[in-house]
């Protein structure tokens, strides 16, 4: 347990180090490809720097993480708790698996501008003050700094006209539904005289929520419902995972998705906990419309990644149910989930950018016939990652589905968790078919994926990522004490500041 | 007096801004935009907020304002035919942005008094000058310091944090448009 | 205290003036428009903060400052965006941007 | 021979090996070459069995307690632990699922020709599903395996299955997986409200018992919720039509082990959860009167469906269905004898039923078709499989001195005290049973031999007939003399009677003639 | 050691007999001389044993019944059901009929069967039957009991469709077992009663208990005695369960003898008087016995008027016989019951053997000429009388003692139910009608004898020129044990001669320790004196002009063979289609069901209630909403603005409430 004093510049940096040591590390990427950015070598070269600033992040992070470390006093503008940490984690680790899926892909695909890893990890920075804002400021902050690199991310296929078309919609509805986070951030502080999470809810405890408080946190719910691609804030998630390059689609739909989360949990929790029923079945509502929606209409779905995409619409449905509680146990629901949904959604969509080719946007069910005679290996990995989609036992996903069940049970709440398992249930109408068109369906020619070969890297992190989803799903103890401690650090800190 | 101006500028700004919507000419939506911002700048100077208004005008229509005008200009879309879409989408618009502004609008019961009422812990503490003593801080600070010193003051002690976290935005803002609009990279 | 603080009618101005964003954006196809519609919905936002400010402090004031810079930072990419796009269609009408659908 | 078990400490290990053994088997056939997968596989589920078989003396005669119990920390903060046990209930179904495991490999021997090395690493993986299902006592390590068994058998469905596999997979799938998701809500939820009045989180199943009345108004949601899992897989009318699709489709080793195993888990589950946690509402008039209702319209509609169906492979899973029926009288007649009497069907169905399957896939290999139409007149052709056949079907209408009659019987004789009229009905079964196995017998082996393709039809070979013989004798031994079996299971089937009815020891439900309705005293 | 204890020799043996010709049907059918040996040898040793059992119980002075435990079947909690047998004076006698007759009809089938590919499983199946009888006979609880009274009927199933090739046995002997599977439907159920009401299944406890708890007349009683005689009509073919027993002259002759006449068929009489003490306490369920005895006795007889089939006449004969034998049981003679049991089975079995013989010539003579006509059918008999005389005498003697012509076997059984009834007509005078019911079908009895006498010996020989030449009397091993018979079945009233020719009814008091619990309910006061003579001479008379009108009317007009016959007219038509009974049966019962399994249930309520609506529904509606929310997402920016605002405006809303 190491206390640091925020007010002190050394205080400060040593708090921010993994952020710091992020962006510093892109623009050191930044100033190398300015001289090396024509050939694979230099983009292979871009990539594997970043990944040591991932690395380094990570080491600076975990650093923090290990020795414990708080805020002497009030924690300005950055939070110093393990929920941070752990959110920080995740979108270190989804952008490093972002960029070992990436190596190979951007060749493949002949996207060698070199400015993708630097946006990757300026999206990274982004994403680790979204989840770890104290301060709406700061919240607002990085939550641009994500939401700009990753407008760009997913247009950076320029020669592709759907992956523009997905940066502009992704672009458009994104600054559109920033106004109304921005105008949120503007009634909450009016309504509280701060900017800052724990002291606006310490002035917003004990009392009715007012008139300007309740739009603050309407505005705030339509915002983060638009990050999180809750229904019916959805409507641009299927197209822009759709048509951007499919690292980028992995890396939203995790990476962006945590951050999103965490911060919404941070502000429901630290600022709105008081008014608990008054945020609550709004949230459940998204929830319910969101795991209907996204599961039915994946139903419909014959491309693998839009069928993906709109999985990952049911699954921030799940985490807006983990989102209901509003406890540690729901923080730690979610954060869990997190971290199962990201490992298991990147080795997904790192197989499926593997399958396709030329623009994998058209990787059918069809098209996976029979894999498992020509590529067993392949098929197991994807089978696993559905399954634990799926959420089966013997799987992460299954971990962090019983855990968010768990954490809504706790509270009494019977509604979610049985809709949760029911639309789960219709989940596997199309998780499955995935499975069975692998194995049990002949395959339309036997060389049809025989000659492709996978990157080493994007190998290695695909396994990784497979083992870890079984590992933990048999043997979830560590990250289960993990999510529940980080959990447990979120619960309203500081003093009310005006009035007597 | 001063009631007189602001609700001169304000008619001004909706004016501005239900022209800028309704405008069929891209460049004239930006004009009209333009005299909005114009307006608001004003209106900042009169809520005590000078700085603002000024770097309003500098930052909004000197620059961004243009930019705008610079694509509209590049890609020669001024003269297409108007992009407004059919009545079912007007009432649709109507409807949704009605209920919208009705929702929103609530907001203008609030007077300085409602407001300390719902910061106070209780209503019996419910004085303005004493929860607003932040606000009164501040005049004072702009009173000694000047508009610009007022400002500057807490944007590197206290939120020296975002502003660095600007930096690194308009950083990945400038890459992003590079990569995206260069010809050739 | 100032005299008149103009609370209430600022705050309904702003609700107007971000209201009128949001139609535009639903009335208007021309992706640049609609761009700007939206920078209308900050400009709005930004004068609830400048309206409060006058009780909370400095606060709202530099949190319009870096409103000012997102802006910036928004237009740049997103400019740069439409022109991608305009380079694939040549057009910049959201009604010929169809091709992810379903 | 117990003292034996214990000189090697039988007791302390065996569980653990049972459930490892199986896994660790998978990696030699899945690492090695393709012919020697079926050899590796009887290997390991012979030794299985042979492993099992000492669980017969290892249990304290006449204790009803769980024994053997191992516990083991797993998921600390949360109350979960590997824990394992059994008692004479349980232990009676691992030696079921480990006697036919050998059986369904040597069943798969040529029926199987592809892809081997998976096939028999899943029927590995399953045997560790189904017997960490029956030995399992933390909720939620049951959960996970009551789970995990279903990929093994959707990938044995759908890989290897008939021309209509994909869907029978898909729809045994989603249908179970839709009841036992509801039924880990309900488990988390009981898990919560005992934690509640108890402050201790546990996922134990014995604290859970002890504690279930912390359930309070929630038991019927979550009694409800168990009952959907349990009842869709037994399954119980209406939930029951995934069953034909999945019989027929699956491959002879499939629907052995789905019928013979998959099923009881269902009825197991009553016995062993549903009821005992909720005894209050198991056993509350209304749901009674449903339960008892459902399990004899599924008595008689099983039956009467069966009795239409031209695929015999179907024909035999809608019997299943009429037999399921049974245990379900017998698990709510609630008396010693109607609750043995399940366990008893439950048994007997798996060797009956099991080696109906086995025949029909035995001709199915000859012929290629399952229809009863294109057979006829086989006995004169292949004696020795008729005579099995019959054998076997006789077993499974239920005729005394084999092993079907013994289970049904005790069934309706304990629950005929406490429902005359449900058990009356459900004794008009006997009829319908005759009725359809007989006409079914008849066109298969009976009448003339019309076909042309059936004059050359190979009589059972060698291998198959170490594949029946078990099971004959087992039925015949079963029928005559139960009473070992019996006497096993009854200290843990008078726990489970009286833990539910406190204060109702079987001879209180007896000689109650004023009770009969419409006695004339 | 007992000699009773012995008794589980007798059944061992047959099991024995089973395994060994079973195992060599399967691998050495050839080897029939082991078969025969085998199979008629451990009969023959049955008996040897059921006569050491019996002298073994009559020199025990206690009379109480010898329970010989072999093991603990079903021990459960309260339920102890043990493998045991009961060893009284009942199940002696039984033991003895089932033992001799079985010996007898396995001799006679070395020589019929002979030629019969299926020899080796024909001996293991009837080895297997007599297994399953004695069990019935001797089982000392109700379960026991069942395996045997089951185990018969698996039997018969088997032995029905011997020739299972052909479909119509195949479809009898499923009938058979089927219809048995109703009557096993009561018993099962009166079991469950006994249980719930004794908490016990041994038949002495029951005894032994009854009167102590259960209430005479009652409900519980009636019940169980209603649902027992359930049982008894399906195993005994009694209205409304008959109608397999006609068809059960699928299997070979020597088996209607042994199980569709001697033995098995007589279960639901055996059963009767086992649980006497039950039936004499329901006074209501015995009126039921013996109306539907009295009924099946005169409708089957009717029937067996205008059949042509030799077999088919004697299997009309049994079922109307067995009716006799439920009226005595109803009316609580169950000694007489048993009586006309056993004098039943002594000439029934001749009469069944008697016509086997006959058949065999036949199939011999149609067979060396490659015939195709009907072995069976006596219109294409006729004047056998010479080709095959010892066959009948024999058959005549058994015809006289079922005409119930003195001093023949069946004039003393019959004699004394017919009293036993009218004498119970003075307490129920309902009773009164039965007894003329039976009077009826005594009359109708000795009318079809004589028909099928006359059609079969008498008159001119009508089974073609050519194969004439062929009818020959059979071998002695069939003729021998038709001479045994014939000789029990004059005799055969011997064993319970009335009082009024100075007899001791021996039987009767034999059986007193038996039925005596029943006896003390309803004890029943035989005519005596006058009475007794007029009923007697009223009987003998009924039999004489019986015979002598079936030999007039049969033999008074020409008889066209069978191939020639010109169809039945009217009534003639409608007994020679049984009634239309088994079409009633197939129009209100099978069909209705088969239809409402396939089409209601099946197709209907499985295929597209459960499966259609409810399961693939649910999928087909989520593919459909899924695909209708699809349409939402159009591409258009627009459309997608507009539901964040209608989401957007409905959060404000909510949050403002």
């Amino acid at each position: 347990m190491t206390r640091l004093d925020l007010s002190t510049p050394l205080g400060l940096t040593l708090a921010l180090l993994p952020e710091i040591v992020l962006s510093a590390w892109a623009l050191v990427v930044l100033l190398v490809v300015s001289w090396r950015h024509r050939s694979a070598e230099d983009s292979r070269l871009a990539g594997w720097l970043s990944f040591a600033g991932v690395a380094v992040s990570a080491a600076a992070l975990a650093a923090l993480w290990v020795n414990g470390v708080t805020s002497d006093g009030l924690a300005q503008m950055v939070a110093l708790d393990p929920f941070r940490y752990g959110v920080a984690a995740v979108a270190l680790l989804s952008a490093g698996a972002t960029i070992l899926l990436s190596l190979g892909y951007l060749e493949r695909e002949r996207l060698l501008a070199p400015e993708y890893y630097p946006l990757v990890l300026l999206a990274t920075a982004g994403m680790m003050f979204l989840g770890g804002a104290e301060d709406l400021i700061v919240l607002f902050l990085g939550l641009e700094l994500m939401s700009v690199s990753v407008y760009v991310l997913a247009g950076f296929n320029r020669a592709n006209a759907f992956s523009a078309e997905a940066a502009l919609k992704y672009f458009l509805i994104g600054a559109f539904a920033s106004g109304f986070l921005l105008y949120g951030i503007a009634l909450v502080y009016g309504a509280t005289g701060t900017t800052n999470l724990s002291l606006g809810g310490a002035q917003l405890a004990g009392k009715p929520l007012g008139l300007m408080a309740s739009l603050g946190l309407g505005l705030l719910l339509i915002g983060f419902g638009f990050k999180v691609a809750a229904v019916p804030f959805h409507m641009w998630a299927p197209d822009v995972y759709d048509g951007s390059p499919t690292p980028v689609t992995g890396f939203m739909a995790t990476g962006v998705k945590a951050a999103a989360f965490a911060a919404l949990v941070r502000v429901l929790m630290e600022t709105f906990p008081a008014a608990a029923s008054t945020w609550q079945p709004i949230v459940a509502g998204l929830a319910i419309a969101s795991m209907v929606l996204g599961n039915l209409v994946a139903l419909t779905q014959r491309s693998i990644k839009r069928l993906l995409a709109y999985s990952s619409i049911a699954h921030a449905g799940y985490l807006l149910a983990a989102v209901w509680p509003g406890t540690p146990v729901g923080a730690g629901a979610v954060l869990l989930y997190l971290v199962a949904y990201s490992l298991t959604t990147l080795a997904a969509f790192g197989l499926l950018a593997w399958l396709g080719r030329n623009g994998e946007r058209d990787v059918t069910l069809n098209d996976i016939a029979g894999l498992a005679a020509t590529r067993p290996g392949i098929a197991f990995g994807l089978t696993v990652c559905m399954l634990s989609l799926l959420g089966f036992p013997g799987t992460f996903g299954f971990i962090g589905k019983w855990y968010i069940i768990s954490a809504l049970v706790a509270e009494g709440q019977y509604a979610l968790p049985v809709i949760v398992v029911l639309t789960s249930v219709v989940s596997a109408g199309y998780y499955l078919p995935i499975v069975m068109a692998m194995y049990m369906r002949p395959a339309p020619s036997a060389d049809r994926y025989s000659a492709v070969r996978l990157a080493p890297t994007a190998a290695g992190a695909i396994a990784v990522a497979v083992a870890a989803v079984l590992l933990f799903g048999v043997w979830p103890a560590g990250v289960l004490d993990l999510a529940g401690q980080s959990g447990r650090t979120l619960t309203q800190t500081g003093v009310p500041i005006a009035g007597p | 007096m001063a009631a007189f101006v602001f609700y001169l500028f304000a008619a001004a700004a909706v004016l501005g801004a239900a022209m800028c919507v309704l405008q069929r000419n891209p460049v004239a939506s930006a004009m009209w935009l333009m005299s909005t911002m114009f307006s608001l700048a004003a209106i900042f100077i009169l809520l005590g907020a000078e700085l603002i208004g000024i770097l309003q005008v500098l930052v909004y229509v000197g620059a961004i304002l243009v930019v705008f005008l610079f694509v509209i200009m590049l890609l020669n879309v001024a003269r297409t035919s108007s992009d407004l879409r059919g009545p079912a989408s007007l009432g649709a618009t109507v409807v949704v942005a009605g209920l919208l502004v009705v929702e929103l609008a609530a907001l203008w019961q609030y007077t300085p008094r409602r407001l300390a009422a719902d910061i106070a812990q209780a209503p019996a503490f419910a004085d303005p000058a004493r929860v607003f003593a932040a606000g009164a801080a501040a005049r004072q600070a702009t009173a000694a310091q000047g508009v610009v010193g007022a400002l500057a003051a807490p944007l590197f002690q206290t939120y020296l944090v975002p502003f660095e976290v600007t930096s690194v935005l308009l950083l990945a803002a400038i890459i992003g448009a590079v990569v995206l609009a260069k010809r050739n990279i | 205290m100032p005299e008149n603080t103009f609370l209430g009618p600022s705050l309904a101005l702003s609700a107007i003036l971000f209201s009128l964003g949001v139609a535009g954006v639903l009335l208007r196809r021309n992706a640049i428009v609609l761009f700007m519609c939206v920078e209308l919905m900050l400009n709005a936002v930004n004068l609830a903060f400048i309206a409060l400010a006058q009780f909370h402090g400095a606060g709202g004031q530099i949190m319009v400052l870096f409103v000012m810079t997102v802006a910036a930072a928004e237009a740049a990419v997103g400019l740069a965006i439409i022109l991608a796009i305009f380079r694939h269609t040549q057009s910049v009408d959201l009604q010929n941007i169809n091709l992810l659908r379903g | 021979m117990t003292s034996f078990l214990d000189s090697i400490g039988y007791g302390r290990w065996i569980l653990h090996v049972l459930l490892l053994l199986p896994v660790v088997g998978v990696v030699p056939v899945l690492l090695g070459r393709e012919a020697w997968a079926k050899w590796t596989a009887l290997v390991v589920t012979l030794a299985e069995f042979v492993l099992s078989v000492g669980l017969w003396w290892s249990l304290i005669p006449g204790l009803g307690d769980m024994q053997l119990v191992t516990n083991a920390v797993w998921i600390r903060e949360w109350g979960i632990a590997y824990r394992v046990g059994i008692d004479g209930i349980s232990m009676v179904m691992v030696l079921l699922t480990t006697s036919l495991m050998p059986l369904s490999v040597l069943a798969s021997w040529r029926y199987i020709t592809s892809r081997e090395r998976g096939f028999y690493a899943l029927m590995l993986t399953l045997l560790t599903g189904l017997l960490g299902v029956f030995i399992a006592l933390d909720m939620f390590l049951f959960y996970v395996f009551f789970e995990v068994m279903l990929i093994p058998m959707y990938f044995i469905i759908g890989v290897w299955g008939g021309t209509n596999r994909l869907y029978a997979a898909i729809k045994f799938f989603i249908y179970t997986m839709a009841g036992s998701l509801l039924m880990l809500v309900a488990i988390v939820a009981l898990v919560w409200r005992v934690r509640a009045v108890t402050g201790q989180m546990s996922f134990s199943y014995s604290y859970l018992l002890e504690h279930a009345s912390a359930a309070g108004a929630a038991a019927p949601w979550l009694f409800a919720a168990f009952a959907l899992a349990f009842a869709i897989k037994v399954p119980i009318f209406p939930f029951h039509t995934w069953l034909p699709d999945a019989h027929v489709e699956a491959p002879t080793a499939g629907s052995v082990l789905l019928a013979s195993v998959m099923l009881k888990i269902g009825t197991y589950g009553f016995l062993r959860f549903a009821v005992p946690f909720f005894p209050q509402v198991a056993l509350s008039p209304a749901v009674s009167r449903l339960m008892v209702a459902l399990a004899v319209i599924g008595i008689i509609y099983g039956a009467l469906v069966a009795l239409v169906q031209p695929d015999f492979k179907k024909l035999v899973a809608y019997s299943s269905v009429s037999h399921l029926g049974f245990v379900m009288l017998g698990i709510w007649g609630m008396t010693l004898q109607s609750v043995q009497g399940a366990l008893m069907v439950m048994i007997s169905h798996g060797f009956s039923t099991g080696a109906l399957f086995l025949l029909i896939g035995m001709l199915y290999e000859r012929r290629h078709t399952r229809l009863i139409a294109d057979y006829g007149g086989l006995a004169r052709v292949v004696p020795v499989f008729s005579l099995i056949l019959t054998l076997v079907a006789l077993s499974s209408i239920g005729l005394p001195g084999l092993n079907g009659f013994v289970g049904e019987f005790l069934v309706l004789l304990g629950s005929f005290a406490a429902y005359p009229w449900a058990t009356g009905i459900a004794t008009t079964g006997v009829i319908f049973a005759a009725a359809y196995l007989l006409w079914a017998i008849q066109r298969l082996i009976y009448n003339r031999l019309d076909d042309r393709e059936n004059e050359h039809l190979r009589d059972l070979s060698f291998r198959e007939l170490a594949v029946l013989v078990p099971l004959v004798v087992g039925i015949v031994w079963l029928g005559l003399y139960p009473r070992p079996v019996l006497t096993r299971m009854e200290p843990a089937s008078r726990k489970f009677v009286e833990a539910v009815m406190p204060g109702s020891t079987p001879a209180a439900t007896l000689g109650a003639t004023a009770a009969i309705p419409g006695s004339g005293r | 050691m007992h000699l009773t204890h012995m008794v589980w020799l007798a059944v061992a043996l047959p099991v024995a007999g089973f395994l060994v010709n079973g195992a060599l049907a399967l691998w050495r059918p050839q080897a029939k001389t082991a078969v025969s040996v085998v199979g008629a040898g451990v009969l023959l040793a049955a008996f040897v044993v059921a006569l050491g059992v019996f002298a073994g119980l009559s020199n025990d002075p206690s009379q109480a019944p010898v329970i010989v435990r072999l093991w603990s079947w079903l021990p459960v909690g309260r339920l102890k059901v043990d493998f045991a047998f009961q060893v009284d004076q009942l199940a002696a006698v039984m033991l003895l009929i089932v033992t001799g007759v079985s010996s007898l009809i396995h001799l006679f089938s070395i020589g019929y069967m002979r030629e019969d590919p299926g020899y080796a499983r024909y001996f293991s199946y009837l080895n297997l039957f007599v297994v399953f009888m004695l069990v019935l006979v001797l089982g000392s609880n109700f379960p026991v009991l069942f395996i045997g009274w089951e185990g018969v009927g698996l039997c018969s199933y088997l032995l029905i469709g011997f020739w299972f090739s052909d479909k119509v046995n195949a479809d009898a002997g499923k009938k058979a077992f089927i219809m048995n599977r109703i009557g096993d439907f009561g018993f099962l159920v009166a079991t469950f009663f006994i249980w719930r009401a004794f908490g016990n299944l041994d038949f002495a406890y029951v005894s032994e208990h009854a009167a102590t708890t259960l209430a005479p007349g009652g409900a519980v009683v009636t019940a169980i005695t209603l649902f027992l005689f359930l049982g008894c009509t399906g195993k005994s073919a009694q209205i409304p369960l008959y109608t397999w027993l006609p068809d059960a002259m699928a299997g070979p002759t020597p088996v209607s003898a042994l199980i569709h006449a001697a033995t098995m068929v007589t279960a639901g009489v055996y059963l009767v008087a086992r649980t006497n003490v039950l039936f004499a306490m329901a006074p209501v369920s015995s009126a039921v016995v013996a109306g539907i005895g009295a009924v099946t006795a005169l409708f089957a007889a009717t029937i067996g008027l205008r059949q042509y089939d030799i077999k088919k006449v004697l299997a009309y004969s049994t079922v109307s016989q067995l009716g006799y034998m439920f009226l005595g049981a109803g009316t609580g003679a169950y000694a007489s019951g048993i009586f006309h049991l056993a004098t039943h089975a002594f000439f029934k079995a001749l009469l069944f053997l008697g016509s086997g013989n006959v058949i065999h010539a036949m199939h011999q003579a149609y067979h060396a000429t490659h015939s195709h006509e009907d072995a069976q059918d006596m219109r294409n008999m006729g004047g056998l009388r010479q080709y095959t005389p010892v066959t009948f005498w024999l058959m005549l003697i058994a015809t006289l003692a079922i005409a119930g012509i003195p001093p023949f076997a069946g004039f003393f059984s019959k004699d004394e139910i017919l009293a036993a009834a009218f004498a119970r007509g003075a307490d129920a005078p309902v009773y009164y009608v039965f007894y003329g019911m039976g009077v009826l079908a005594a009359l109708l009895t000795a009318f079809y004898m004589a028909r099928l006498m006359a059609m079969t010996f008498f008159g001119e020989n009508r089974t073609g020129e050519r194969e004439r030449a062929h009818l020959h009397e059979a071998p002695w091993i069939m003729t021998g044990p038709l001479v045994v018979l014939g000789v029990l079945s004059v005799i055969g009233g011997a064993i319970n001669l009335p009082p009024f020719i100075g007899g001791h009814a021996a039987l009767e008091h034999w059986l007193e320790p038996v039925l005596e619990p029943g006896l003390r309910f309803s004890h029943l006061a035989m005519p005596t004196g006058s009475a007794e003579y007029v009923l007697v001479g009223a009987a003998v008379a009924i039999g004489v002009i019986g015979l002598w009108l079936g030999f007039r009317v049969t033999l008074g007009r020409s008889i066209p063979v069978a191939r020639a016959a010109p169809p039945d007219r009217g009534f003639a038509r409608v007994l020679s289609r049984k009634y239309y009974v088994d079409e009633l049966y197939d129009a209100l019962v099978v069909r209705p069901l088969v239809w409402l399994s396939r089409v209601v249930l099946w197709r209907g309520v499985d295929q597209r209630v459960v499966d259609g609506a409810a399961v693939n529904g649910a999928a087909v509606v989520s593919r459909l909403a899924g695909g209708g929310l699809r349409l939402l997402q159009t591409g258009q920016v627009g459309v997608y603005v507009v539901l964040f605002l209608v989401g957007a405006v409905w959060i404000l809303r909510a949050v403002m409430r």
